[in-house]
C-alpha cells in the first residue's frame, strides 16, 4: 500500500479521499489555490501545497504543477477526485511517465472510453444495446439530415467531444435541424476545440440509471447495483437514490452485466461507472462510462457496505479485489441530496457570498459528505455544491422520511440554496411513487405553483417573526415621534442584550 | 407598544401585528403570549403560547420581501412599520415595494447574449440576456413589464458583482 | 399510532427520541428546566413546556409537573428516555392512572425487575445462572460473615436498591467486611432510603456483556445481540462495541435465549436490556434488567438496522413486532466512544463552562449522538457527557480506525473532555486484541505512563504553537524596554489581524 | 524577533524558539519557513514548511503550562518569554512555574469528607477531601508534598466554584 498519496482535487471530493485515506494510515497531500489556501480539505490533509491562482485554469488543472507538488512532497499516488483532470487521459499518461501512481484506469482506457463514439462502438461489440444513430461524427448537414430522416425524430444532436449535458441538442422535426445544428457546432468548438457531432434517437421522458464498478489490474470485474439519476434539472443531477423503483433483481443482473462486460472490454481497472437510459419499457441503452468517481458515490459505498475510495486505493496499489460478484450483499434504500449554493426561487440563479451561519442536525441513518463550513466563502470559481446529505433507512419510506427531516433542520444563512426546492420535489406525487425521468423537473415540476400561504398557529408566527426581525434591526436612533416618545422601554434592550 | 403591518405575498389582506411587551403581542386584536431570543440577526427561537420556531428571517433584495424560513419552508411577506405605511401613503406606494429601475449583475461573469434592444417593450418573465458565472449560464429575466431604456454592456464583455446591466423606464 | 408524545428528559437521549418521532409524523413535546430552556432538544421539538428549576429534583424528576405538561398539551405518550424517571414504577403507574401511555414496560415488571433479589429469584426460576450468592436482603453482620464464608472469599457487598455502581464493595476477606457493611449501608440509606444489602461471590476481571431485548405486548420477544460494555471506569462505561470478540454464535445464541426467557417470565413489554458478566471461561451469569433504553443503544440499531426509538413507539401503540429472531441480520462492527467533560489528566475531575469553540468532522460511517453546540454550558446540574461518537465498519479494525480519525479530528474548547483519554485506550494492546475486563482501566491502564515527549517535526510544531500563542495574546502594550523598542513591527500587527 | 524559552513537560532541556517574522523562525538556531493563521484565541493553522497542524493551545491553570493540542494529544510545554526568564533569574524560580499556595473548589459542590488536619504534612498524591458534585465524588488531591496551614471549610459544607478550600504552607 502506498504510504503517502496527493489528491489533485478541492472541496467535498478532496475530504472525502482524505478521510479514508488517513483511516488506511496512509498520509495525505492536499494541493490549493489562492482561495482554497484554509479551506476545510486542506485543513485535515498532513501537508499542503500551494499551486495557484483561484480559476481553475491557474490551479486545479495545471498538470504540471500537480506533478511538482507530488514530486516535492515524495507521494507515490495521485488521486484525481472528480471534475478538473479526473478524465484526461493526457494527465493519467503524465503521472505513469512521472513514476508516479495515477489512482484511476490506465490512460488507454481513459482515452477509449472518453470518445462517445469509440465507446458506443465497444458496446455494441460486446452485446451491449446502444441507442440508435450514428456510427460515427458527422458535420455536412446534408449527411445529417438524411441520417435524421432515417433514425426517425425526434432526434438529438450532441457534440462528439461533450459531456454533463454541455453540446446538446433534441430536434423535433427536419425544420429544425440546421439551426441547431449550427449552435451545438459553435458551441462545441469553443468549449471543446472540437466541432464534430453525432446523432441518435431521442428517447422521451428517459431514466438515467447507472451501475457503479470495481476492478482490479487482473480482469477482475464486478458490479455493485444502480444508483437512480433520473432526478435533474439541466442535466445536472440533483437527487440520487438506489435501489431504483424500476429495477427488479432481473434487470439488475441484466444491467450490471452488460455494464461488466464493457468495462472488461475496455481493459479497464479502479472505479468506474457505467451509465444508461432506460425508457418506458425498460429497455435499456449503454450511454457512457464514466471512468472516474462519481459524485453520488456515497449511495452505493452505504448500502453495500463497501468504501469505494478505500478500493480505488488498494486496486491502484495492486491489490486483487477481495470480494466477488456473488459476496456483495444491499440493505436497506439510500438518497442523497445535492445542496447547491443557487436561489431555486430566482431561477436557480448562483448564489455567492460568505456562509455567516450554519447549523445542522443530522442524526441516525444520515451521512453528510462537505467540503464547507460556517464562516467559509461561496465564489464564483468553483462548483456551487455546498453538501450532499445521505440518508439511510430500512425501507425507501424511512430513508424519505430522515432526508426530509435533516433538510428541514439545515440552516444555512449568508447564501441562497436549493434546500426549500429539494424538500418540494421529495414532497412531489412523483417522487413519493419513484414515477419521475430526466425531464420531469423542467417539463413538468417547475410549472407547478408551490407557494405556501401560512395560517393557523403558523401565519401568527410568520407575521410576528417578520415584526420581531425589523424591530431588532432598527437602528438605535431616538425617534421624536412627539406620540410614543418612549422607544427605548426595557423590554426593548432586553431583546437586544440577547441577540450576539 | 409597536405596530407592523404585514402582508403575505399570495394575499391581498393586511395583517396587524401589535407588538405590547416581550411576552405579550397580537395578531389582528387576538392577543397571545410569546418568547423569543435571537441566536443571530437573522435566525430566532420564538415561541408562541408552548409552540416552538426555530426559524430565520432575511431581506430578499429582489423582491424586497421578507423571507421567513421555518422548516426549509420560505414565506415572504412584507412587513412595514406604522412610519413606512405613513410614508407609503403620502407618496401614494400602496403596495410598499419600490420599483426597481436599473438591473445590476448578481455575479461576475461574462454576458454570452442579449437578446433586447434599447426602447424594446419586454414582459414578465422574458429573457433579458445571459450570463455565463460558475460554468452555468444564468437568464437575466425581467420581473415585470417594462421598457429597455439604456443597455449598459456588449455581448462578450466580462462584468463584475453589482455593475449597472440596464436602465428600465 | 400515537399523534403527539411528550419526552420527559433531556440532552442527547431527549433529541434521539424527537428525531425518531418527526421521521414517523409524531409531534414532540418537550420539558424544560431554566438551563434548558434553549437547549438543542427545545430547539428541535414542536412544542416546550417549561417545569422548573435546573437542578432534577426541581424539574425532570418532578412526576407532578411532566404529567401536567402532557395532560395541557394533549400528548397521548411519555418516552422517559434514560435516568431520571425511567426505570420509577410509580411514574409508570402515575402515567397510567392519568389515561398516558408509558413508553415502557408495565409498571409491575419494572418493580419486579427493579429489585435485584426479586429479579434474581425469577433468573434462577428460568434456568438462568446467577452469581453464586444471598438470595435475599441482609442486614446482620454475624449473618453476613457466615454467609461470606460458605460463598467464598472475595466476595461483593451490594446496596439491593442500588445501581450504576454505586453503593457496592469488593471484600478480599473477613477483616474488611465489617468497616465495607457499614459504609454500604450508610451510603445506601442517604442515597436510596434502604439499607438492605446482599452478597455475593466476586467475578475477577469479568467482562460486562448485556443483551438487548424487544418485546411486544402479546408475548413475541426477540434479543438483537450483544453489546460489550467492559471498558469502564468507575463503574461507568466509555467504551461499548457490538460484536463481542469473545462471544461466537453458539454462546450468543445460548445467552440470548437466556434473555428472552427472563423478559418473558417477567410479563416484560418494550425495549430492555439483560446485563451479564462473562468470566475468563466464559460462564456467564444474570446481573440484572435495565427497563428503559441504554445510553449505548446506537451500536446496536447499526449493527442491525432497526431504529429502537421506532420499534418502542410502535410497540406501545399496541403493534406487533414486525420480525421475528431469525430475521435479525447483523452487519459489520460499530464502536460508541463516550466524550464526557471531565479532566482525564487530573483525575478526571468534571469540566464545566461553556464551550467556546467547537469543531468536528465525522465523515463516513461516523454517526454521533448529541445534545450540545457550541456556545452551550456544561453545567453542574447533569451528565458530564457531552457526546456519544459512533463508527461502523465492515470489520472491527476499519471501525476502530475511523473511530481514532473522528476522536482527532474532534476539537472542543473552552471546558476539559477525554477525548485524548478515549484515544489512548483504544491504542492500547488490549484493545486491540479486545482483551480487557471491567477492571482494565483502574487496575492496568491508569498505571501506565502515557506521557508523550514530541520530537522531530512535531517537537517543532509543538514549540512554535506555544510561541505563536503567546506572542498573539500579549496585550497590545508597548513596552519600553529600551533595548527592542519597535513591538508592534507589522507582521506582528499583521497576526493579531488574522485573530478573529 | 521574539524570542521564546520552551520546555516539554517530560523533559529538561530548554529549547529557544526565535519569531523572525510572519514566515520564518527557527527552533534552537535551524531556521525554518512557518505560516500560521488563527482560527480563534486558541485554534490555529499552522504550517511548518509544507507540514500541516490544525491545532489548538490552552492555559492550564493547574500546572501553569500550556496544553498543545494535536489531533487529540495532548503535548504539555511550558513557555516564557525573554522578559519572563530575566524576571524568573532575579526572583530565582527556575522552573518558571508559580508554586500555589491555596487550593480553590474547581467547581460548585458539597465537601463530602476532609481527610486532613491543619498542621498536617501531606504528600504528593494524597487525597486531601472529597467533593461530591455532578452526582460523582471527586477526590482533591495534593500535586506536590505540602503542610496544611488552614482548612476555610467543613465537611458537608456547601461550596461555590473558586471558593477557597486550604491554605498551604
Amino acid at each position: 500500500m502506498f504510504s503517502k498519496i496527493l489528491i489533485a482535487n478541492r472541496g467535498e471530493i478532496a475530504v472525502r479521499i482524505i478521510t479514508s485515506a488517513k483511516e488506511m494510515g496512509i498520509k495525505t497531500v492536499a494541493v490549493y489555490s489562492d482561495f482554497d489556501r484554509y479551506s476545510l480539505f486542506t485543513k485535515l490533509a498532513d501537508e499542503c501545497y500551494y499551486i495557484g491562482e483561484s480559476p481553475s485554469s491557474k490551479s486545479y488543472l495545471l498538470a504540471d504543477k500537480i506533478i511538482e507538488a507530488a514530486n516535492k512532497s515524495s507521494a507515490e499516488a495521485i488521486h484525481p477526485g472528480y471534475g478538473f483532470l479526473s478524465e484526461r487521459s493526457f494527465f493519467a499518461k503524465m503521472c505513469k511517465e512521472s513514476g508516479i501512481k495515477f489512482i484511476g484506469p490506465g490512460h488507454e482506457a481513459i482515452e477509449l472510453l472518453g470518445s462517445k463514439i469509440d465507446a458506443k462502438t465497444l458496446a455494441l461489440k460486446n452485446k451491449v444495446p446502444v441507442v440508435p444513430g450514428t456510427d460515427g461524427p458527422l458535420q455536412d448537414l446534408k449527411e445529417i439530415k438524411k441520417t435524421a430522416k432515417e433514425i426517425g425524430y425526434p432526434v438529438l444532436i450532441k457534440a462528439s467531444a461533450g459531456g454533463g449535458g454541455k453540446g446538446m441538442r433534441v430536434v423535433m422535426d427536419e425544420d429544425g435541424i440546421e439551426s441547431s445544428l449550427r449552435a451545438t457546432q459553435s458551441e462545441a468548438l469553443s468549449s471543446f476545440g472540437d466541432d464534430s457531432v453525432f446523432i441518435e434517437k431521442y428517447i422521451a421522458s428517459p431514466r438515467h440509471i447507472e451501475f457503479q464498478i470495481l476492478a482490479d489490474e487482473y480482469g477482475n470485474v464486478i458490479h455493485l447495483g444502480e444508483r437512480e439519476c433520473s432526478m435533474q434539472r439541466r442535466h445536472q443531477k440533483i437527487i440520487e437514490e438506489t435501489p431504483s423503483v424500476i429495477i427488479d433483481s432481473d434487470l439488475r443482473n441484466k444491467m450490471g452485466e452488460s455494464a461488466k462486460r464493457i468495462v472488461k472490454a475496455a481493459g479497464y481497472s479502479n472505479a468506474g461507472t457505467v451509465e444508461f437510459i432506460v425508457d418506458k419499457n425498460r429497455n435499456f441503452y449503454f450511454l457512457e462510462v464514466n471512468t472516474r468517481l462519481q459524485v453520488e458515490h456515497p449511495i452505493t459505498e452505504i448500502r453495500t457496505g463497501i468504501d469505494l475510495v478505500r478500493e480505488q486505493l488498494k486496486i491502484a496499489s495492486g491489490e486483487r479485489l477481495s470480494f466477488r460478484q456473488e459476496d456483495i450483499k444491499f440493505s436497506g434504500h439510500t438518497i442523497e441530496c445535492r445542496i447547491c449554493a443557487e436561489d431555486s426561487e430566482n431561477n436557480f440563479m448562483p448564489s455567492t457570498g460568505k456562509i455567516s451561519y450554519m447549523n445542522k442536525f443530522l442524526g441516525s441513518g444520515m451521512r453528510e459528505d462537505t467540503g464547507v463550513e460556517q464562516g467559509d466563502e461561496i465564489s464564483i470559481y468553483y462548483d456551487p455544491m455546498i453538501s450532499k446529505l445521505i440518508s439511510h433507512g430500512a425501507d425507501r419510506e424511512i430513508a424519505v422520511s430522515k432526508m426530509k427531516r435533516a433538510l428541514k433542520e439545515y440552516r444555512i444563512e449568508g447564501i441562497s440554496t436549493n434546500i426549500s426546492f429539494l424538500l418540494s420535489l421529495l414532497e412531489s406525487e412523483e417522487f413519493k411513487r419513484g414515477e419521475y425521468h430526466t425531464q420531469f423537473i423542467e417539463k413538468e415540476f417547475l410549472n407547478r405553483h408551490l407557494k405556501t400561504t401560512p395560517d393557523g398557529e403558523l401565519k401568527t408566527a410568520v407575521s410576528l417573526a417578520a415584526a420581531l426581525f425589523k424591530e431588532n434591526k432598527k437602528p438605535k436612533i431616538k425617534l421624536n415621534t412627539g406620540v410614543n416618545g418612549h422607544v427605548k422601554s426595557n423590554w426593548v434592550n432586553k431583546r437586544f442584550e440577547n441577540y450576539r | 407598544m409597536k405596530k407592523y403591518f404585514i402582508k403575505q405575498e399570495s394575499s391581498d389582506k393586511t395583517d396587524e401585528v401589535k407588538i405590547h411587551s416581550d411576552k405579550n403581542a397580537s395578531l389582528n386584536e387576538r392577543e397571545f403570549q410569546y418568547e423569543c431570543k435571537f441566536i443571530n440577526e437573522n435566525t430566532m427561537i420564538l415561541r408562541i403560547n408552548n409552540e416552538n420556531y426555530f426559524l430565520s428571517v432575511s431581506e430578499n433584495e429582489e423582491s424586497n420581501l421578507l423571507d421567513i424560513n421555518i422548516e426549509s419552508k420560505i414565506y415572504k411577506v412584507s412587513c412595514r412599520s406604522e412610519l413606512e405605511m405613513m410614508i407609503d401613503k403620502m407618496s401614494g406606494n400602496k403596495t410598499g415595494s419600490k420599483i426597481r429601475k436599473e438591473i445590476h449583475s448578481p455575479m461576475p461573469g461574462i454576458i454570452k447574449s442579449i437578446n433586447v434592444k434599447e426602447g424594446e417593450r419586454i414582459n414578465k418573465g422574458d429573457v433579458i440576456m445571459v450570463l455565463e458565472a460558475m460554468k452555468m449560464e444564468n437568464e437575466i429575466k425581467a420581473s415585470r413589464e417594462c421598457v429597455i431604456k439604456k443597455l449598459n454592456v456588449d455581448v462578450m464583455s466580462s462584468v463584475e458583482k453589482n455593475e449597472l446591466l440596464i436602465i428600465l423606464e
